[in-house]
Parts: structure tokens; C-alpha cells; sequence
């Protein structure tokens, strides 16, 4: 539902924590009403949230992929992991809580026509936009790939094989599926496909790995990268990557992405 | 005091030959070129936008990472990226011209022949209400923070720029020096109708983990609440040392109660950088708390607070 | 890697002249004269206590609000409140010296020849290790930071200490200073053993609702995590300017995190200043971080940490 | 119960919150377990609550007289007014949290006869020392003095007048007891007593004003005072309140007070 006045659907918006669930010791999976945000997000969007409503420590917002929205009560979905302090307070917050919520920002992945084969590779948290995806959208087929350090970390990968017609598991430590990367699986993946679209979100080893393999067979590949973020909506260049052509040449995470079609980064500049 | 309907209060200002219809500005690099704000703030609020600064060719800026987090406060090197003067006229402004937002456009260059040719291109440029001369930044090789170092270097780019147009010249002043008020001297001497201060103090952070600089470049530009009390005390400086010469206070700016402390210091405006990565319509907030505080003590103008610290 | 017990980690630390047992020891002027400390921190575990400011003859200090809280840091202006050197040596040394506690004096004074006088006395006093000369104390009207903001001034002062005492001497030098090499360089030339920076950066903060400044004395210095951005980069700019010469890194040290980030950036030693107010124990917990780092990266010495920065 | 081992009972521990209750809506009585600072203890010492066991904003601690304490559960009770933000973070704690508590500090009231009598004088939360002070001493006589700007803010004047034998309140708005200065009320007091002893704690003014009648009366008077606090402990300097005597000498309110007798301080250069 585009906003009847024409007006652009990014608000900075109270967002009341609904529920909260924590997935495994380190995750957490909290819903905000957010209506606005929800209505207007398509996947691989994020929110830039504040996580301390008052104080300066920390003083930054922080970046969420939004993971799902629920049209029905005005929620998003974001699977948080929590690595720091800010992830850490999201943690604790009470339900009611109201935190500042910037969204939905950036560019998520593109339309790609439903008839078409995809194929999700997931790294951690990476999970998040893909299965924000794998709900929205509709397709002849759809394969997930999904990996992360041990089953236990494997978040909401029931929810991912509901939403795909497959679901490959990977675990660095061999708790399940294949012991190794996640991007070990994608050749096979791939050869069972007719002219896929692989879409990616993890670390930036499994991206550049992924987007590697993509290109040596020609499969069209879309990213979603992470990077620090200062305004979250493309004013401050401080959170840009390495484009792909002329060297020294930089895209904006937050606003030129964060969903880079593959042969739009710059990959051996990629630090 | 009487109970009657409040008397409006007036928020032009007046910064010499600059008339402004709010005094609150966006700060310099970390508002972009307003697009990326649209419906976010109301800009018929802000006094101006001031714009990215700009450079004669287009620079593509630092490597990455260019930002990282400190304590209340953020290190940047972004290095200047922008599409150069060109672009920026042909691509940039007209977007902030539809809307009638004034423009202050931020000029940085390599030599002082440079500073000279950007400010005769903006001179002509619509929508451009002054240009501010950024000697200050600490994220280039050449140029930049080197000029702002010394009187000497100060009053020649200054002089330079001044001869270059009939626009109000704003010159905005590095902290990193041991004497504000003798830069701050030399630039107004030289020919700067309004001082803007402080830009980013220099820092640098270091991960313990990977061992590296948190920034590509090393060192960059500590901005945010951190650095407000230096700024305040800068302000204060240099308002006590040249009372005559309007001042644009910035640094760590997040409320209408900091900018009131930056007025008492002795700014007639303020300028609202990191502050709008915090809240994107940190300006309009800022703004809302001056009115308040001003409506408060019942005053006529804002203009009233500047320089109104009780010594 | 082995698995075998992990080889004991020595904290010994070298700074020319002056070997310490650990490399953290308290900055001058928070942690009064170790006593009011009792009982909160193991003192065996300090590298040194660093006393008050002492200064020849005993100092009342700025009249109060002497403190003010900003974000993520602190301002002060106590103004060197101190009893003057001889009753700090009758009666504030021998606690320490009972207890076995390495002492560095921090000397101020008003002229070059005060500095000089006192650090002859502390020549003779029992358990004082070093002197380090504060020529960087903004909080007082006569000499203090004037010395610390020019080279030749520097050099005076550090000469006549060094023809002084025998003593290791240090110097603290200010950040409020535009080339902090320079400084840094003159103060070397002229004697200094060991640097210490940083001292607090020059600050004001207005309260708006009396409109007068937090702190009586109107400026004063910033201190806490706000700072520790611009004391890495300078710390790491003398490092790399002077490799030789041994540094005492501080400014918003609260864990041993922060200890880590000072010493890759070039210090052999570092100080928990502001830190001890808000943890008392600070500065033990600071060396706990350490080993810990130190023990997780299976160093032989912290010392192998000193400069490692990537670049 | 002294410290067996010698060493000063000055303790950082980590203070459980115990219950929290809001008695106006920005008064709440806290109380932590912390059974060190508990034992040690004297009305008008203080603790001094870290309230941010993470994260630099605010940066420094907050002092808290001590209200009471309650040697069976080891615990201590303060009484806290909600000005800022150190203290709205206070109001918001969730039972069981842990703040860095250190303590008990400063200088007590003094130990007064108990045959004598005294007068109590409190304003505001000034009132939390005095309660502790009521609770905790025997004495011929004692009457409180406890002024607030309205009948709401009187917090615990119930258990005041339970613990002295007479409670005379006062309020700015007239709501309960006299309409003015609770130090209106004081001559009269000290008319009706037999060489009493006047301890007060409240806003400087009232402080200054209770010294002023105790002193043309030549009664003694003991006061405790506030100020911004560094360190706590007596070795930053950053607490100091001018001292009787020769002008520009300062004592240090954390260390050498918070209670002082009101002659050793120099009220005139009081600001
Ligand atoms: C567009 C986008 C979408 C994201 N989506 C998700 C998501 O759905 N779920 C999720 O859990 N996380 C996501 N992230 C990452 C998340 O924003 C960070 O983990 C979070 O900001 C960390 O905050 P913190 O305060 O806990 O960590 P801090 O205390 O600030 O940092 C802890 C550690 O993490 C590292 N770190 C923190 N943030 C980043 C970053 N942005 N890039 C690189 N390193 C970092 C730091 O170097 C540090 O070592 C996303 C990031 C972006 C840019
Ligand atoms: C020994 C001692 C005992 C105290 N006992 C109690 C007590 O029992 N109950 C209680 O509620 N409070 C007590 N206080 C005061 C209490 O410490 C402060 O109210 C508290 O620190 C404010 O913290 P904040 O973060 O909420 O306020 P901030 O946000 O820091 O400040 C809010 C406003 O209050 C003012 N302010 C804050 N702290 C002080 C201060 N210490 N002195 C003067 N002005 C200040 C500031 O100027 C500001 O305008 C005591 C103080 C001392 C020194
Ligand atoms: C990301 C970023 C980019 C900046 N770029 C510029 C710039 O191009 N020109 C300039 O004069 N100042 C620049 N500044 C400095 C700000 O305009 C401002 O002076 C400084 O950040 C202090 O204000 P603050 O604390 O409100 O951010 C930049 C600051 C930041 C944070
Ligand atoms: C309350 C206070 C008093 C200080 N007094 C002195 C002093 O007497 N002499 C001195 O050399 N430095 C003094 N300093 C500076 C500190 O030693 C230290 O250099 C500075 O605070 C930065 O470190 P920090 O951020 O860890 O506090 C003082 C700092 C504070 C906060
Ligand atoms: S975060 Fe500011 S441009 Fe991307
Ligand atoms: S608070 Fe530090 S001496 Fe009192």
C-alpha cells in the first residue's frame, strides 16, 4: 500500500516492543509495531533502530533487517544476535517499550519474476531478510542454504524449510547438515536449477564466495551486505563499499543497497 | 509577569550581512544535500541546509571504514567525497532551490587558488545564500586542516575567497589548535563575515582484536556529544575575544537545551551535525527547544540569549 | 598451539630510566594520595601511585563547583588544591612508603624556578621514584599549561628540572595544543625520560537555566572515555614521531580493553584517572584485562604489545 | 559489628535490588541488599550507586543518603527523588538488578547523649537521613521538623512521627501543617526543649537558615550537606563547600562531611 501522498514511505516512528523471544543464548526475536514500517517494507529493507531513547552511550542507531511483517497487527519481525552492547540492551528491553525506529531504508531485493528458480544462502543472522523473503514471495522453486557455527545457532530454520520447497543445513561443526561452509553446498544446488537467482546475506567471506561461484556459472546473484552505519539514509558516505569498475570508486550500503546486484561490488578491494 | 497571550517570537537571524529565518543549520557532511532527509524534517524549518563539502573535481573519498563509534561520540574519515562543484550545481542544488531552502555550499580546497575558483562558481550559483570556507578538515592530505592550523595560512585563504565573492563568507575553524582566538582573528581580519566552530577534533581508534585502526585512514574527526563542553568552551573564546563577530556553534548538538548553551556561549546559530544521524529530525527538535526555552522566559527574539552566559 | 601451562606473563615495565612492577599506575589529582583508597584497591598491584599535584606552598584551589558531569566524560577545575610539598612529604609520603608503594610527585609551579625547587626536594624524599612535571594543568591562572603550549617554554622548564634532580623525570604534556610532536620533541631534547599524555582538553559547560558556567572558575578540563579518541591519536603521533621514548598513555581509561588500545597505540604504561571514580578498583581491574589479553595472545610481556598497531 | 580484620569497612559491592516503591510520583524507596554497607552504617553516611553497571552515560556515580537499614536481610533503603536522568534510570530498575554500591561513606551525625533532646530538621528528601537518625537513636526528646512543597511530597512522614514524639509539617502550598518555611516553625521548637540539638538536611537555603537561628541562639547544630560528587571517597576535591574561618579554605562534603557542625561551615561564601 504506497503511501497516498505520494510522499516517501521512510518515517522515524515510536516502535512498541510486542514480544520478544530468545531463539538460543544469543539470539533474539523481537516484533515492534511499527505499522507504517511494516506496510511499506519489501525484503531485505532494514530499520535503523535507537536503542537508548535517551542517553548518548551508545549513541549510534543500529541496523535490523527486518525478518518478516505482519500486515494484519502493523508489526515487523527482526532476529537480532546479540554481539555488543546495543544488541545486548535490545535484549532487555520490557514489552511496551518504545524505541525509535527509522524505516524501512534502503534497497531490497529486486522483483524477480515468480517462475523463476531461486536459491537463498544464508549465513547467521544473514537468515533474516531471506526468510522475510521466502514468506513474501512466491516462486517456481525455492532452495534454501542455510549455515551457521552449530545447530543450536541454526535460528528459525524450521520457519525457512516451511517457506521453501528445500532446505540445505550447514554447521561448522557437523551438528547438522553438512560439516562446512554453507557456500560448499551451492555448486549442487545450482546444477538441479534452470537459470537460478541466488540470493545472499551472511559474513563477507560466504558473500564473496557465493558471488564467485555465481559469476563463474553466469547465475545472476544478489547480496545483502552489512557495514557500520551512520544516518542509515545515504547523507553521511560513511558506510560505503567498494564498487565494481574504476578502483576507488564506493557505493553506500544504506541507501545503494543494502542488496547489491554481485557485479556491482567491488570484491578484491573488499576489505 | 502578566498573563497574556505570549508575544511571537522572532527567529530571524542576523549573522552580518546573512539573514537567516531560523537559527538552526544542518551541519556540514552530515545532511548530505537535504534529498536524502526528504520527509523526514520539515526544511522550511532550518535556517539552511549546509551542504557536503565540495571540491572543484569529484573525490571519491576515503577507504573504508570510514565511521566508527566511541564513547558519546563517533570518529569520521570520509574524505571528502562528493561530485565536485559541477555536479553538484547541475545535480544537487536545484532539488534544495525547488523547495526554497537557502543554501550555504562548504568549500575545501587543495591550495588557496582553489578555495578562490570554488567560491566565484558558487557565487553564481541559485540558491546558494553564503559560502563557508572549510579549513578545518582533518580527513585530507592536502589542504584542509593545514590551512587552519596557522594565522598566517588562515588569512590567505581567507583573503582569497573573500576577494572571489560578494556572498557572505562564513569560515569554519579547527579545534585542533593551541590558539582559537588567533585563527578566529586572522579569519575575520582577512575578510570572514561569520565563524563557524568547532569542526571535528582529531582522534583515532584502535580494535584490540585485529589490531588495526577502527578507520582505513587511521585518524579521523571525533564529533557527537563528547566533544560539546570543547566546543562550548571554543564559542565562548572566541565570542569574549571578538564580541562583534557572529558565530555558528556546532559540535555534539542534540536538543534545544545544547543549543541554548551554545547561544549563551555566544553563537547566534547553531549548526546540527551528528545529532540528525541520531534523530533525523534532530533540526526541527532542536529548533522546537529553543521556541520552548525562548516562550519561557518570555522573550521577543532568540537573538537575546547570545552571548548571554552569567560570568 | 601447545597446550601445555601457560608461561607466566611479566609485568615488569621498562620507561628508560624508571622500571615499574605493573604498567598501570593512577593519574594525577584523582586518586588524591593513595589513603582514601584504602582498603578499595590492592596497591601491591600498582605500578606506581601518582599523587595529587603538589606545588611549593600549600594551594586552597578554585572555588566550588569545582566538577561537572558531561556526556561521557567529566569537567574540573580544583585549581591544584593541595597542602604544599613539605606537609605532602611529612605527612602524606610515609603511608605510602609503608606500605611499599612506588611514588611518582606531580610538580607544578608558577615559575621555572618553582618547578626546579621542587623537584629537588622530592630529590631526597623516601619512595619517591619519579617526578613528572605538569606543564599542562589548565585550572590555574600563572605558569601550569601556559609552559606546555610552546616548545621553547617546554624546554625551559624541562631543563631546569632536569638540571634538578636525578630522578626519572617525566613530563605531562597538554592536548590543547595544535602540534603535540613539537611538544613533545622539545621536551625530550631538554631531559624528559618518559611522556605522559594526555591531560584533560580545555572545556565549558553553561547550565541553562541559571545561565552561569557548571564550574565556578567558568573553564575547565575534560576528562573520561570522551577523551580517549584524541588521546590515542596523540599518543600514537609522538609514538611514531619519537619510537624511542617511553609513554605513559591516559584519557578515559575504564577497562583493560582501553589499556590495550593505549599500549598498541604506543604506550608503555598507562594511568586510570577518571576511572577510579567510577570504579575504585579500577585500575586493578585494568591490569586484570591485560593479563587477560596478555595470557589469551600467550605473551611473554606486555611489553611485546607496545606500538603494535597494524597500519 | 566492626570489621573483625581492621580494615575500613568502605566497600564496592554489587547491590541487589530487593523492592521498590513509588511514594509520590518521583519519590521511590529502594532497598538493595548489601549486607557490608548494612552493617557499618551510621545515619548520614551515604552510598554512592553506580547506575549504569555498562556504559559511560552517565558517566559518573550517584550519592544516596542512607534511610534505613535492616541488619536481618543484610539490607539498605534509600530514598530517592527523581531529577534527572541517574535517577529516572533508578525508578526503571527490574527487581534483582545489581548496581555497584560503595559504602557506607562520609562523616555520620555525631553521637549525640541520649538524654538530650533533639530537634530534626528535614526538607525534601532531606528527610532520608533523619529517618535513618530516628530510627536508629534513643533520646530524651525528639521532634521533627519536615517541610515539603505540598502534603504529597512529605514521603514518609508516617514513619517519622512514629519515631520521634512529635512531627511538625510545613508546606509551600499550605496542603498540610504550617504554610511556609519548615524553618518558620524551628524557634518555637526550640523554646519548648532543654539544650537540644538541632540536626538538619535538606535544600541549602534551609540549611543556612536552621545554622542562622541555632547560632544567634547558641545551639548546636549539625547539618548534611549535597554537592556534586567525583569520586566519593575524599581524593578528587571536586566535592568541596567553603569552610568556616579563613576565606577560600573548603572542605570536602564527602569525606569530611556530608555531615558537618554548622560552624565549620562558611555560609556567607556559600553559593
Ligand atoms: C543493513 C544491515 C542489516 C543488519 N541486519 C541484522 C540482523 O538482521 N540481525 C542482526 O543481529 N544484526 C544485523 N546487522 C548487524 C547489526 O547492526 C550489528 O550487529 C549491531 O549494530 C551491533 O550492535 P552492538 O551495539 O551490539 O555491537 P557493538 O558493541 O557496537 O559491536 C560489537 C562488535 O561487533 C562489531 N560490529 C558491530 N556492528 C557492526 C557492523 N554493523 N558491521 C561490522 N561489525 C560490526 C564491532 O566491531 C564489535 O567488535 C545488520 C547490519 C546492517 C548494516
Ligand atoms: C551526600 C549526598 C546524599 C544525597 N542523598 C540523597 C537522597 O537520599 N535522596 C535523593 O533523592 N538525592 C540525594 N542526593 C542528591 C542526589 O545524589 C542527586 O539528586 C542525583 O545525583 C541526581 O542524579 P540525576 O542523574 O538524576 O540528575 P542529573 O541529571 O545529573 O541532574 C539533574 C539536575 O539536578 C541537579 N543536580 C544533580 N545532582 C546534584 C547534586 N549532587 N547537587 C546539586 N545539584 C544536583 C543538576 O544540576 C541538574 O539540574 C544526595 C547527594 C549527596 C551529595
Ligand atoms: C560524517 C561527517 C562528515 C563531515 N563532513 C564535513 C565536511 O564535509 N565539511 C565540514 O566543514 N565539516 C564536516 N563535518 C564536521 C561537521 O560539520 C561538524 O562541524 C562536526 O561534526 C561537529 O558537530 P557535531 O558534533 O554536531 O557533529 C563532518 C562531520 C561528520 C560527522
Ligand atoms: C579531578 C581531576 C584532577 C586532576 N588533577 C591533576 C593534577 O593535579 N595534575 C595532573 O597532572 N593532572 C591532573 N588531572 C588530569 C589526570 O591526571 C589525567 O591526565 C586526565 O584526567 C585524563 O585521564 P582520565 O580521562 O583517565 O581522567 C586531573 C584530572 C581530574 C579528573
Ligand atoms: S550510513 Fe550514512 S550514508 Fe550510509
Ligand atoms: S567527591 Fe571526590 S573528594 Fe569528594
Amino acid at each position: 500500500m504506497p503511501d497516498a501522498s505520494g510522499s516517501p514511505p521512510i518515517k522515524d516512528v515510536a516502535a512498541a516492543l510486542q514480544t520478544a523471544r530468545w531463539l538460543s543464548p544469543i539470539h533474539i526475536l523481537l516484533t515492534f509495531r511499527a505499522p507504517t514500517i511494516a506496510t511499506h517494507a519489501v525484503p531485505g529493507q532494514f530499520v535503523h533502530l535507537r536503542v537508548t531513547p535517551v542517553g548518548t552511550s551508545p549513541l549510534l542507531r543500529r541496523p535490523f533487517s527486518i525478518a518478516g511483517t505482519n500486515l494484519a497487527d502493523g508489526t515487523v519481525r527482526l532476529l537480532v544476535r546479540t554481539i555488543g552492547r546495543g544488541t545486548a540492551m535490545l535484549g532487555e528491553l520490557l514489552l511496551g517499550a518504545e524505541l525509535p525506529a527509522l524505516g524501512p531504508l534502503g534497497r531490497g531485493f529486486p522483483d524477480v519474476r515468480p517462475d523463476r528458480e531461486v536459491v537463498l544462502v544464508a549465513g547467521g543472522v544473514g537468515v533474516a531478510p531471506l526468510l522475510f523473503y521466502a514468506t513474501a514471495r512466491e516462486h517456481a522453486r525455492k532452495v534454501a542454504l542455510y549455515g551457521a557455527e552449530t545447530q543450536l545457532a541454526l535460528v528459525l530454520a524450521d520457519e525457512l524449510a516451511e517457506t521453501c520447497d528445500r532446505l540445505l543445513p550447514a554447521t561448522d561443526d557437523g551438528t547438522l547438515g553438512h560439516h562446512g561452509f554453507v557456500t560448499d553446498l551451492l555448486p549442487t544446488a545450482l546444477d538441479d536449477l534452470r537459470d537460478p537467482v541466488v540470493l545472499a546475506c551472511g559474513p563477507r567471506p560466504m558473500m564473496a564466495k557465493t558471488a564467485e561461484v555465481c559469476r563463474r556459472r553466469a547465475v545472476e546473484c544478489h547480496v545483502s551486505f552489512e557495514a557500520w552505519l551512520g544516518c542509515g539514509v545515504g547523507a553521511c558516505l560513511g558506510c560505503v563499499i567498494p564498487a565494481a569498475g574504476e578502483p576507488d570508486r564506493y557505493v553506500r550500503v544504506c541507501r545503494d543497497g543494502p542488496v547489491f546486484d554481485a557485479e556491482e561490488i567491488g570484491w578484491e578491494a573488499l576489505r | 509577569m502578566s498573563e497574556a497571550a505570549p508575544a511571537p517570537l522572532d527567529l530571524r537571524t542576523v549573522l552580518g550581512p546573512l539573514e537567516l529565518r531560523s537559527p538552526v543549520v544542518t551541519a556540514s557532511g552530515t545532511f548530505g544535500y537535504g534529498i536524502e532527509y526528504d520527509g523526514l524534517v520539515d526544511f522550511s524549518r532550518l535556517g539552511a541546509v549546509v551542504v557536503k563539502g565540495l571540491t572543484l573535481e569529484p573525490r571519491e573519498g576515503s577507504p573504508p571504514p570510514r565511521i566508527c563509534e566511541t564513547p558519546s561520540g563517533m570518529l569520521n574519515s570520509i574524505g571528502l567525497e562528493n561530485p565536485g562543484v559541477e555536479v553538484f550545481i547541475a545535480e544537487k542544488l536545484p532539488w534544495l532551490v525547488e523547495r526554497d531552502v537557502p543554501v550555504i555550499a562548504n568549500l575545501n580546497g587543495g591550495t588557496v587558488e582553489e578555495y578562490a575558483q570554488l567560491a566565484r562558481r558558487l557565487g553564481d550559483a541559485p540558491g546558494v545564500v553564503a559560502v563557508e570556507a572549510n579549513i578545518s578538515c582533518p580527513n585530507v592530505d592536502h589542504g584542509g586542516m593545514e590551512f587552519g592550523k596557522d594565522p598566517a595560512q588562515t588569512a590567505r585563504v581567507v583573503g582569497a575567497v573573500r576577494e572571489a565573492t560578494e556572498l557572505p563568507l562564513i569560515v569554519k575553524l579547527s579545534p585542533n589548535v593551541t590558539d582559537i582566538v588567533a585563527i578566529a582573528r586572522a579569519a575575520v581580519e582577512s575578510g570572514a563575515n561569520v565563524l563557524s566552530l568547532i569542526n571535528t577534533l582529531l582522534g583515532m581508534s584502535i580494535d584490540i582484536f585485529s589490531r588495526r585502526p577502527r578507520l582505513a585512514r587511521g585518524k579521523g574527526g571525533l564529533s557527537g556529544p563528547a566533544i560539546k563542553p570543547v566546543a562550548i568552551r571554543m564559542v565562548w573564546e572566541v565570542r569574549r575575544a571578538l564580541p562583534e563577530v557572529p558565530l555558528i556553534g556546532m559540535g555534539g548538538i542534540l536538543t534545544g537545551a545544547d543549543a541554548v548553551e551554545f547561544m549563551l556561549a555566544g553563537a547566534s546559530a547553531v549548526a546540527v551535525g551528528t545529532g540528525s544521524f541520531v534523530t533525523p529530525s534532530a533540526a526541527n527538535q532542536v529548533l522546537d527547544g529553543l521556541i520552548e526555552y525562548g516562550r519561557h522566559l518570555k522573550l521577543r527574539s532568540l537573538a537575546e540569549l547570545v552571548g548571554g552566559v552569567i560570568l
